[in-house]
C-alpha cells in the first residue's frame, strides 16, 4: 500500500535541473532514506513535498490528496511535518515553546481565546508535547532557552516539534549531521522508535551511510537530480553505481 | 502533569498589580510635586500600551513599524471625533475606536505580505505621513492642523478629570493590556509571530499561515495603538497633528528595542526607562547642571539624554530585559552546571 | 515662459536638483549599509556637522583674507575632507567597534543617539543662532533657452553625478571595493580571505563621512540658513535610498532623483491643473514609495538576498 | 480704651495679613519665579534661546533696580522641542515641582494649546505666549481667562495685509505661500476672512515645515498672474521664493506675515528682497519709540552680544516690560489672582514697545494693528502708520 507516490516530478531553478522525472513511492510505516551527494536534488525534492518550490512537472499524492494544489501551510493538515538541514529553531523562545510551535494547527483558536484568562489551556497545550519531550528525553530543558543550548539538543527539539504534530509522515533532513558516534547512533534509535512505537513513516535524507544503512527499509539514490538506484541496503551496498559515487564517503563513514 | 508549567512566578504579578495603584499615594505621601510624577507616569502609561501592541509586531514578528504614531493618531481622533461630535459615550468609543485604528493595520498590512525589514519601516513611515495628511484633509471634524479639543473620559457617570483619576483610569487599562499582551504572547498566536520573524520556513511547514498572520500582528497591534490613542486623546484633551510626529515612532521603537525585543515586560521596562528618563530624570539633572555650572543652555537636556542612550547601547546591547534575563540565568544555574545530555 | 512645457522642464530640472541632494545623501546611508546592514540614523547629522566645519573654515579663511576667492573655499574643502575623514574614522571607533557582534538593531540605536548627541554638541559648541552660509557661485545663473539654473543646482547635480561614478568605480574595480562588497556579502568568510574587515569597516564609514560632509557643503547655501535641523533631511532623504534599493549605488541616485522630480513637480504644475492634488502633495512621494515598493519588494536596485533552507 | 481698641485692630491686621501672607507658589520673600518652556533643540531653537533672552535682559535691569516690590524676578526655561505633549510635561514640571508663580512666553501655537488644562486646572496664567495666532485671545476657549495675548494674530495680519494690497491696487491678483501647519491654518482663517469681505479669490499654495524647494509653488503664482505674494513663512522660505522668483525673472510685490519680518530675510535675498513688506506689531528695534531706545541702551550696559540684537530679542525684552507692569499691579503680595487683575487694569499701556495695549475682562488680546516694516537699499523701513 503506498503512501506517498511521487510521479515525474520535474523542478528547474533557471535552467539547472535539480529534479529530473522522479518517480517513487514510499509505503506506510517503512523508513525511506534518500542518499546522494551534495547537490543531488535531495533537499529540493523534501521542498517540493513541503510546497516551498513548485515543481515545473510531475505529481506528488499523499494519501490520494495531491499536495501540489496545497500552500505551504497547509502540508502540515495532509499529515506531513519535516526538520531541516540547518537547524530552524527560534532562539528566543523556550524549547518547551518551540516544540509547541509544532502543534500550532492542533490546537485550536477558539478555545485559546475563551481560555485566555486561566491557565488551563497551557496545560492542555503542554500535554501535547510533554510525552514527546520525554519520549526524546529531553524533558529537562522546557524552560530553557533554545539559544545557547547545544547543537544534538536543537536538533532533538526540531525533531520533537515535527512530531507533536502527530504526522503520518515524517520528513527528516539530515538529522545526523554535525553529530558524533554516540549521538548517531541515539538519533538512529530514536527514528526506528519513531517508525515502530510512534507508527510514522519516515523519509529521511542522510549522509552518514552507517546510519542510513543500519536503519533504512529501503533507500533510493539520487545523482543530479536522478533517481539511479532505489531498493534495499543490501542491494544498493552492492549497486555499482552507487559504488563510485560513494567511494570516498562510504570509506569515511 | 499539572504545574509542571508556571507563568513565570505568578504570585508576585498581583503584588506589582497592589503596588501599581498604591503609587500616587505613595507619592503623594512623599512629594508635594506628585503630580507632575503622576502626570509623567499617566504618559508612560499610555505609550506601554501601545508598545505592548508594538512590540507584539515589531518585536514578535519582526514587522518593523515606523508608522506607529499614525496608528496613535487614528485612535485619538476618532474617539475625539465620535465622542464630542456624534455624542458617542466614551465606553462604546473605547471599543470602536481601538477597531478602527485595527482596521488601519489591516490595510497597512498588506503591502507587509511582501515588503519585510527596512523596507517596511520605510512603508509605515510613509503610513504616518498619509495618516497625518488625511487629518488634515478632514478639516470639518478635526480643525486642520489647528489642534483640537477633546471632552475628558466620561465612564458611568462621573467625569475623569485630573492626573490623578486619570492614573487610575490608564493604569487599569496598562494592566489590561499587558496581560493581555502576555497572553497573546504565550498563546499558539505568540509562537506563531516568533517563528515568522526568526525562520519563515519552519513557521510555514508548522502549519503557520503566513499572510494571516502578518496581518493578524499588524490588526492586534493597531488595536493596542487606537487604546492607547483613545486614552491619549481623552487625558490630554487636546490633540494636533504636531503630537504624532514621526519622531514619536522612532522613540516608539526605540523604547521597544531599549526593553529588549520580544518580551511583554520588555516593552514596559523599556517604555517606563525612556519615558522617565527624558521627561523626569533628565529635566531634574539638566537643573543640577544648571545649577553647578551655572549655565542655561538649552542643548544639555539632549546631550545628556542622547549620551545615556549611547553608553546604555553600548554596555547593555541586548536591552533591559536581556540585562534582567542575564541575571536570572546567573542565578538560577549558580553554582551548578546544567545537567546536560550531550556533551 | 508661461507655456505649459517649459514651465515643466523648467520643475524637473529644480526636481532633479532637489532629488540630487536627497540622493548624496541617499549615497552616504546606502553605502554604509552594503557593507555592513546597519541604517544609519545620523547621515543627516554627519552632513550638518559638513556644513558647519566647512563654514567655520571659509569664515576662518575669509578674515585672514578679505574676500572670498575661489581658493579660499578650495582650501576650505581640502580642510573639510579632511576632518570628514579623521570623522568617519572616529564614528567607525565608537559605533562599529564596539557593537561589532550585536543584534543590528542596537547598532542601528546607536546611531539614533549619536545622532541626538551630534545635534547637540554641534548648538553647544556653535551657538543657538543659525548661520548665513557662503555659496562660491553666488545667486549667478545659467540660461538654456528659456530655462533658468542656478550654477548651485547645477554643481549639486554634477557632484551627485561624479561621486556615483566615483564610488561605482572604486566598488567594482579597485581591491578595496572588492573587499568591501564580498564583507558585504559574508563577514565571515570575507575575514577567512585574509580581508581585513575591520579596516574596510572604517573606509566605509569614513568614505560615508566623505560624501555627507561634500552633499553639506553644497546643500548649506541653498537652504539659505544653517542650524542643527538640517540633520533632519537625513529622514527626507530615507525614502529615496530605500526607493533605490538599499545597498545599491546608482538606485540611491535614481531614487533621489524621482522623489525630487515627483515632488516638484507635485507642488508645481499637478497642484495647478488638478486643485485636489493641493490636499496631498507632499504625500504623493511616499504614495509612489509604497507602490514601488508593493511590485518590487526590494526597491528598484536591490537584490532580494535568498535565505538557504 | 481707644488703645486698646487700636491695639487689637493693628493684632486683627496683622492676623489677616499673617493669613494673607501664606506666599502664592513661586512668590519668597525676595523672589518671584516665572515659568517659560521655549523650543531649544527643535527646530525654532534659535528663537528660543534669543527671545527669553532678551527677557532675561530686562528683568535683569529690574533686578539691578532692586526688582518688583524688592522681590527679583527669576526665569525658568525648559524645553519643548516644539512638541505639544513634551510641553506639557515640561509646563508640569514648572507648575508642580518648581511651583512657579505665572508662565511666560512659551513658544508655539500647538504647545500653547496643549497646557490649556493645566492652566485652568492650577488658575496659573500665562502671560505673552510668544506665538501670533489667533487663537491665543479667545476667551471663549479653555483657560482664555488666564492668557494675556500681545501680538496681533497671524489671522488679523494676513486680512490687514490683504486690505493693504487691495487698497494700493484694485486690481491686484493676490497669492499665498502658507507652512502647512497651525501657523498656515491661522493664516488662512484670516485669508477667508478677507475673501468675503473683498469677494476676491486668493491663490493658495502649501509647503511642508522644513521644505527646501520652492519651485513648484512659485511657478504656479507666476502662471497664475499673481501681482503680489504673501508669504506665511518664517526666515528661509520667504527667501527661498524671492530669491528663486528672480531667477525665473517674475516679479510681483512681496509680502510676509508674523515671522518673517526677521532682518535677516533681507540681508539672505539680497538683490531679490528689495521692496519685500513684512508686518510687524511692534515698534521697530531701531526706531526713535522709547521702549526701543531703553533697550538699546540695555544692549549696550549689559553687553549682548551682536547677534542676539534685533526684532526677537527686543521682542523678548517688550513683553518682559509687560509682565514686570502686571507683576507691579498685582501688589505687594501678589497671588495668580491678583496678577490676572492688575493685567486687566491695563488701559492704553504704552511704554513705546508695543503700540498702547488694554485689557479688560473680556479683552485679552493686546496689540490687534501692525505696521508695514518694507526692504528699502538692504535696510529695514517703517512705510506705514499703524493699520487696523
Amino acid at each position: 500500500m503506498a503512501d506517498l507516490i511521487i510521479e515525474n516530478l520535474t523542478m528547474r531553478f533557471a535552467g539547472v535541473v535539480a529534479l529530473d522525472d522522479v518517480s517513487f513511492s514510499v509505503a506506510n510505516g517503512e523508513i525511506f532514506s534518500l542518499i546522494g551527494p551534495n547537490g543531488s536534488g535531495k533537499t529540493t525534492l523534501f521542498n517540493c513535498i513541503n510546497g516551498f518550490n513548485k515543481p515545473q512537472g510531475g505529481k506528488i499524492y499523499f494519501n490520494g490528496n495531491n499536495l501540489l494544489e496545497r500552500r505551504p501551510h497547509n502540508i502540515i493538515d495532509s499529515g506531513i511535518s519535516r526538520t531541516f538541514q540547518n537547524v530552524q529553531n527560534i532562539p528566543f523562545m523556550t524549547v518547551l515553546d518551540n516544540i509547541l510551535l509544532g502543534s500550532h494547527s492542533r490546537i485550536d483558536t477558539k478555545a485559546t481565546l475563551q481560555r485566555w484568562l486561566s491557565q488551563d489551556q497551557r496545560e492542555i497545550e503542554e500535554a501535547m508535547v510533554l510525552d514527546i519531550m520525554d519520549f526524546l528525553g529531553i524533558a529537562n530543558y522546557e524552560q530553557k532557552y533554545m539559544v545557547g543550548q547545544p547543537f544534538g539538543i536543537q536538533k532533538l527539539a526540531e525533531i520533537a516539534r515535527a512530531l507533536v504534530s502527530k504526522p503520518k509522515l515524517i520528513l527528516l533532513d539530515e538529522p545526523a549531521a554535525g553529530m558524533n558516534d554516540q549521538e548517531t547512533r541515539e538519533i538512529a534509535n530514536i527514528i526506528r522508535e519513531i517508525k515502530e512505537d510512534l507508527g510514522i513513516t519516515v523519509l529521511l535524507v542522510e549522509h552518514d551511510m552507517n546510519l542510513v544503512m543500519s536503519i533504512s527499509d529501503r533507500i533510493c539514490v539520487l545523482d543530479s537530480g536522478e533517481i539511479i538506484a532505489l531498493g534495499e541496503p543490501e542491494e544498493i551496498k552492492n549497486h555499482p553505481k552507487v559504488i563510485e559515487i560513494y567511494l570516498g564517503e562510504t570509506a569515511d563513514a | 502533569m499539572k504545574g509542571r508549567y508556571e507563568d513565570e512566578n505568578l504570585y508576585w504579578i498581583p503584588v506589582l498589580i497592589i503596588f501599581v495603584f498604591l503609587l500616587p499615594f505613595i507619592l503623594k505621601g512623599l512629594s508635594f510635586s506628585y503630580k507632575y510624577y503622576l502626570f509623567v507616569l499617566n504618559m508612560a502609561g499610555i505609550y506601554i500600551i501601545l508598545n505592548v501592541g508594538l512590540d507584539l509586531l515589531s518585536g514578535f514578528t519582526g514587522l518593523v513599524s515606523l508608522g506607529h504614531a499614525g496608528f496613535l493618531a487614528v485612535g485619538a481622533y476618532t474617539s475625539a471625533i465620535l465622542v464630542d461630535q456624534f455624542g458617542v459615550p466614551f465606553a462604546l468609543s473605547l471599543i470602536i475606536s481601538p477597531l478602527i485604528a485595527g482596521l488601519f493595520g489591516f490595510v497597512i498590512g498588506f503591502p507587509a505580505l511582501r515588503i519585510t525589514g527596512m523596507y517596511l519601516g520605510l512603508t509605515t513611515m510613509g503610513f504616518g505621513f498619509i495618516v497625518k495628511r488625511m487629518i488634515i484633509a478632514f478639516r470639518e471634524w478635526t480643525h486642520g492642523s489647528g489642534g483640537l479639543d477633546v471632552s475628558s473620559p466620561m465612564l458611568f457617570g462621573y467625569t475623569i478629570k485630573s492626573d490623578w483619576n486619570n492614573y487610575f483610569l490608564i493604569y487599569t487599562f496598562v494592566i489590561i493590556a499587558v496581560i493581555v499582551g502576555r497572553r497573546i504572547a504565550k498563546s499558539k498566536i505568540g509562537r506563531a509571530f516568533m517563528a515568522i520573524r526568526d525562520s519563515e520556513q519552519a513557521a510555514e511547514a508548522a502549519g503557520i499561515n503566513l499572510s494571516k498572520y502578518k496581518m493578524l500582528a499588524f490588526f492586534i497591534s493597531g488595536i493596542f495603538a487606537g487604546f492607547a490613542g483613545v486614552l491619549f486623546a481623552h487625558t490630554s484633551s487636546f490633540i494636533s497633528t504636531d503630537h504624532f510626529d514621526i519622531l514619536l515612532s522612532i522613540y516608539f521603537i526605540i523604547m521597544v528595542l531599549v526593553g529588549g525585543a520580544s518580551s511583554i515586560y520588555g516593552a514596559v521596562l523599556g517604555t517606563l526607562f525612556i519615558v522617565l528618563l527624558d521627561n523626569l530624570f533628565v529635566p531634574l539633572l539638566k537643573d543640577q547642571i544648571h545649577f553647578w555650572f551655572n549655565t542655561q543652555a538649552g542643548d544639555i537636556q539632549s546631550l545628556i539624554f542622547g549620551l545615556i542612550m549611547f553608553l546604555f547601547i553600548i554596555f547593555q546591547p541586548m536591552g533591559l530585559y536581556g540585562m534582567w534575563l542575564k541575571m536570572r540565568i546567573y542565578w538560577k544555574l549558580f553554582p551548578f552546571n546544567p545537567r546536560q545530555r550531550f556533551t | 515662459m508661461t507655456d505649459l512645457f517649459s514651465g515643466l522642464t523648467q520643475e524637473i530640472i529644480s526636481g532633479i536638483a532637489l532629488g540630487s541632494i536627497y540622493a548624496l545623501i541617499a549615497l552616504g546611508f546606502t553605502m554604509i549599509f552594503k557593507a555592513t546592514e546597519v541604517v544609519n540614523f545620523a547621515q543627516g547629522e554627519l552632513m550638518m556637522v559638513g556644513a558647519y566645519v566647512n563654514f567655520f573654515f571659509v569664515t576662518t579663511f575669509l578674515s585672514a583674507a578679505g574676500t572670498p576667492t575661489a581658493w579660499t573655499f578650495l582650501v576650505a574643502l581640502g580642510g573639510s575632507m579632511i576632518f570628514s575623514v579623521l570623522f568617519g574614522y572616529i564614528l567607525d571607533f565608537i559605533i562599529n567597534r564596539p557593537l561589532k557582534d550585536q543584534p543590528i538593531f542596537s547598532i542601528i540605536m546607536a546611531t539614533l543617539s549619536l545622532a541626538i548627541i551630534i545635534r547637540a554638541v554641534v548648538a553647544i559648541i556653535a551657538g543657538p543662532i543659525s548661520l548665513m552660509p557662503f555659496s562660491p557661485f553666488g545667486d549667478s545663473t545659467v540660461t538654456f533657452g528659456n530655462i533658468v539654473v542656478s550654477l548651485l543646482d547645477l554643481s549639486i547635480i554634477g557632484s551627485a553625478i561624479g561621486l556615483v561614478i566615483i564610488f561605482y568605480y572604486i566598488f567594482h574595480y579597485t581591491r578595496w571595493g572588492i573587499a568591501m562588497q564580498a564583507t558585504s556579502e559574508d563577514p565571515i568568510a570575507a575575514q577567512l580571505m585574509g580581508i581585513p574587515i575591520k579596516r574596510v569597516y572604517a573606509l566605509v564609514w569614513i568614505f560615508s563621512a566623505i560624501v555627507a560632509t561634500i552633499s553639506g557643503i553644497l546643500l548649506a547655501p541653498r537652504i539659505a540658513l544653517l542650524d542643527t535641523t538640517m540633520g533632519f533631511l537625513g529622514l527626507k532623504a530615507f525614502p529615496a535610498a530605500v526607493l533605490g534599493g538599499f545597498g545599491s549605488i546608482p538606485g540611491a541616485i535614481v531614487g533621489g532623483v524621482i522623489l525630487g522630480v515627483i515632488e516638484t513637480v507635485s507642488m508645481g504644475t499637478l497642484s495647478f491643473h488638478f486643485q485636489w492634488i493641493k490636499e496631498i502633495n507632499d504625500i504623493i512621494p511616499w504614495i509612489v514609495l509604497i507602490a514601488v515598493l508593493m511590485i518590487k519588494p526590494n526597491g528598484l536596485f536591490g537584490v532580494e538576498k535568498v535565505k538557504k533552507v | 480704651m481707644k488703645r486698646v481698641m487700636g491695639t487689637l485692630i493693628i493684632i486683627g491686621l496683622l492676623a489677616v495679613g499673617c493669613v494673607k501672607r501664606a506666599p502664592a507658589p513661586g512668590v519668597t520673600d525676595t523672589e518671584i519665579l516665572i515659568g517659560n518652556v521655549q523650543d531649544l533643540s527643535g527646530p525654532m531653537k534659535e528663537l528660543g534661546a534669543v527671545i527669553p533672552s532678551g527677557s532675561n535682559m530686562y528683568f535683569k535691569y529690574i533686578n539691578d533696580q532692586g526688582g518688583v516690590h524688592g522681590r527679583s524676578i527669576k526665569m525658568l526655561i525648559e524645553d519643548h522641542q516644539y512638541n505639544p505633549q513634551k510641553a506639557v510635561a515640561a509646563t508640569k514640571k514648572l507648575v508642580e515641582k518648581d511651583q512657579v508663580f505665572c508662565l511666560y512666553q512659551i513658544i508655539g501655537t500647538s504647545p500653547c494649546e496643549a497646557i490649556r488644562p493645566i492652566l485652568s486646572e492650577t488658575g496659573t496664567p500665562l502671560i505673552a505666549p510668544a506665538t501670533n495666532s489667533g487663537t491665543m485671545s479667545d476667551l471663549s476657549r479653555q483657560a482664555g481667562d488666564l492668557i494675556f495675548h500681545t501680538d496681533t494674530g497671524y489671522d488679523r495680519q494676513a486680512e490687514i495685509l490683504v486690505g493693504y494690497i487691495l487698497n494700493q491696487n484694485s486690481d491686484a491678483k493676490i497669492g499665498l505661500v502658507y507652512q502647512d501647519d497651525d501657523y498656515g491654518e491661522n493664516v488662512l482663517e484670516g485669508i477667508a476672512r478677507a475673501e468675503s469681505e473683498h469677494e476676491i479669490t486668493v491663490q493658495k499654495e502649501s509647503y511642508q515645515r522644513g521644505a527646501i524647494d520652492f519651485k513648484g509653488q512659485t511657478m504656479n503664482l507666476l502662471k497664475g498672474g499673481c501681482t503680489d505674494v504673501i508669504i506665511a513663512g518664517i526666515v528661509r522660505e520667504p527667501v527661498t521664493v524671492m530669491k528663486t522668483a528672480e531667477a525665473m525673472n517674475y516679479k510681483p510685490n512681496f509680502f510676509g506675515t508674523g515671522p518673517t519680518v526677521d532682518a535677516r530675510v533681507g540681508k539672505l535675498a539680497g538683490s531679490a528682497g528689495e521692496g519685500f513688506t513684512a508686518t510687524y506689531w511692534a515698534h521697530m528695534w531701531n526706531s526713535d519709540a522709547p521702549g526701543a531706545k531703553l533697550y538699546r541702551e540695555l544692549c549696550e550696559k549689559y553687553d549682548i552680544p551682536e547677534p542676539y540684537i534685533g526684532l526677537y530679542h527686543y521682542y523678548g525684552f517688550a513683553t518682559a516690560q509687560l509682565l514686570v507692569e502686571g507683576l507691579e499691579r498685582a501688589g505687594r503680595n501678589p497671588t495668580r489672582k491678583s496678577l490676572v487683575r492688575g493685567l486687566e487694569t491695563l488701559k492704553n499701556w504704552d511704554v513705546g514697545s508695543f503700540p498702547p495695549i488694554t485689557y479688560g475682562r473680556n479683552d485679552h488680546a493686546g496689540v490687534d494693528k501692525v505696521q508695514l516694516v518694507q526692504m528699502q537699499n538692504g535696510e529695514q523701513v517703517v512705510i506705514t502708520d499703524w493699520l487696523e
